[in-house]
């Protein structure tokens, strides 16, 4: 169960392989669930050019501990990587990797994406997004 | 002596990211953020932590500890 | 939206890396949902050692093709990509990959999920399991 | 002429994997399953395609078409 905050650019297929490769669950795992969120180059009807990603260090990892546990007791996780992205980041640029490794896919499934939700609702993450006409403004809670 | 942390807007707005106050006795989360900025009602939204754990604004605070103020988190 | 069977054993982050590089969707996708089916040395209680996937060649891809096109009509999907292995398969190999990019995560989510679980209910293949004990029987509907 | 073709558990059950049968006129699926193996029932849970889509057993087979039979599916 690994969590990791990344002040630069990350490769997420890179590091889903690598951390695979280290788990040693060979035969074991028989579903991975993963979601990765990407910047886009708009946000509700406006272009955007870059965004910068604010977090309370320390608080941000704490939180994402204490969600990686709530999904673990309610579901049979083998394994469950957190990446993301904090800092200067432009479009295209992947911003979230959840990826979680269990028996069986139902599992998988319903633990990833509660890992993503409850990311989004609990983790103290700021998006400030740069606009293409170079004005800023902080990303609102949809 | 305790520790405020601000972020993301609500820094912005205050102009400061931290700052640090002498308290005797416990205090409710409101209570510290009407000692830090008397001129300043605490914005609806505000979401409150002490030592990293959202608490709600009547939690007490203690010497030692940290208090946070953020708007509503926007990651993933 | 690509449909592949493959009769090889494949690296499942390399087929996303390299079908997400020829998209052409740069900044315009928000969400990838991923999901890596893999074979496991267990089932059932007993000890796995090897399994042959059947299909009906013509058949699957249809029916791959045909479930692809009610997700896009369910959900707004920019892309998505299907693998699925055939053949002679080992403990630890991947079996089957589901990925979807959307904007949103909400969509891509809930097509990948619906795309596997039609998939498992509908596309023509069939697992003859080798067990430890060099029997082999036919995997059943669960 | 049509063709039929079994897989899986029902095509080892068989000891054959496809075979062609010439029909004047149509008929079900059931009816083409008896013409083919008469001393055998179509068992409960086979599932069965005209042409590679799935279809009931009482769908009208013609000349031309491939019919297919086999157990429930066990892919992803």
């Amino acid at each position: 169960m690994t969590v990791k905050i990344c002040e630069m650019a990350f490769e997420p297929f890179v590091e889903i392989q690598n951390f695979q490769n280290q788990l040693a669950l060979e035969g074991k795992f028989g579903a991975t669930s993963i979601f990765i969120g990407t910047m886009r180059d708009f946000n509700e009807g406006d272009d955007v050019k870059a965004m910068t990603l604010e977090h309370y260090d320390g608080m941000t990892q704490k939180q994402l501990i204490k969600i990686i546990a709530t999904a673990k007791a309610k579901w049979q996780i083998l394994e469950c990587l957190i990446v993301h992205r904090v800092g200067d980041i432009l479009p295209n640029e992947p911003i979230v990797l959840v990826s979680v490794w269990s028996a069986h896919r139902g599992e998988a499934f319903d633990a990833c994406r509660y890992l993503m939700e409850e990311l989004k609702a609990n983790a103290p993450f700021w998006k400030l997004e740069k606009l293409a006409t170079n004005e800023t403004r902080w990303v609102s809670k949809i | 002596m305790i520790t405020l942390r601000y972020f993301a807007s609500l820094r912005e707005t205050l102009g400061r990211s931290s700052e640090s106050l002498d308290i005797f006795e416990p205090h409710t989360i409101l209570s510290i953020w009407q000692l830090a900025n008397p001129d300043l009602a605490l914005p609806e939204n505000t979401l409150t932590a002490v030592n990293m754990d959202y608490v709600p604004r009547t939690h007490l605070v203690h010497d030692g500890d940290e208090v946070a103020f953020f708007p509503p988190v926007t990651g993933g």
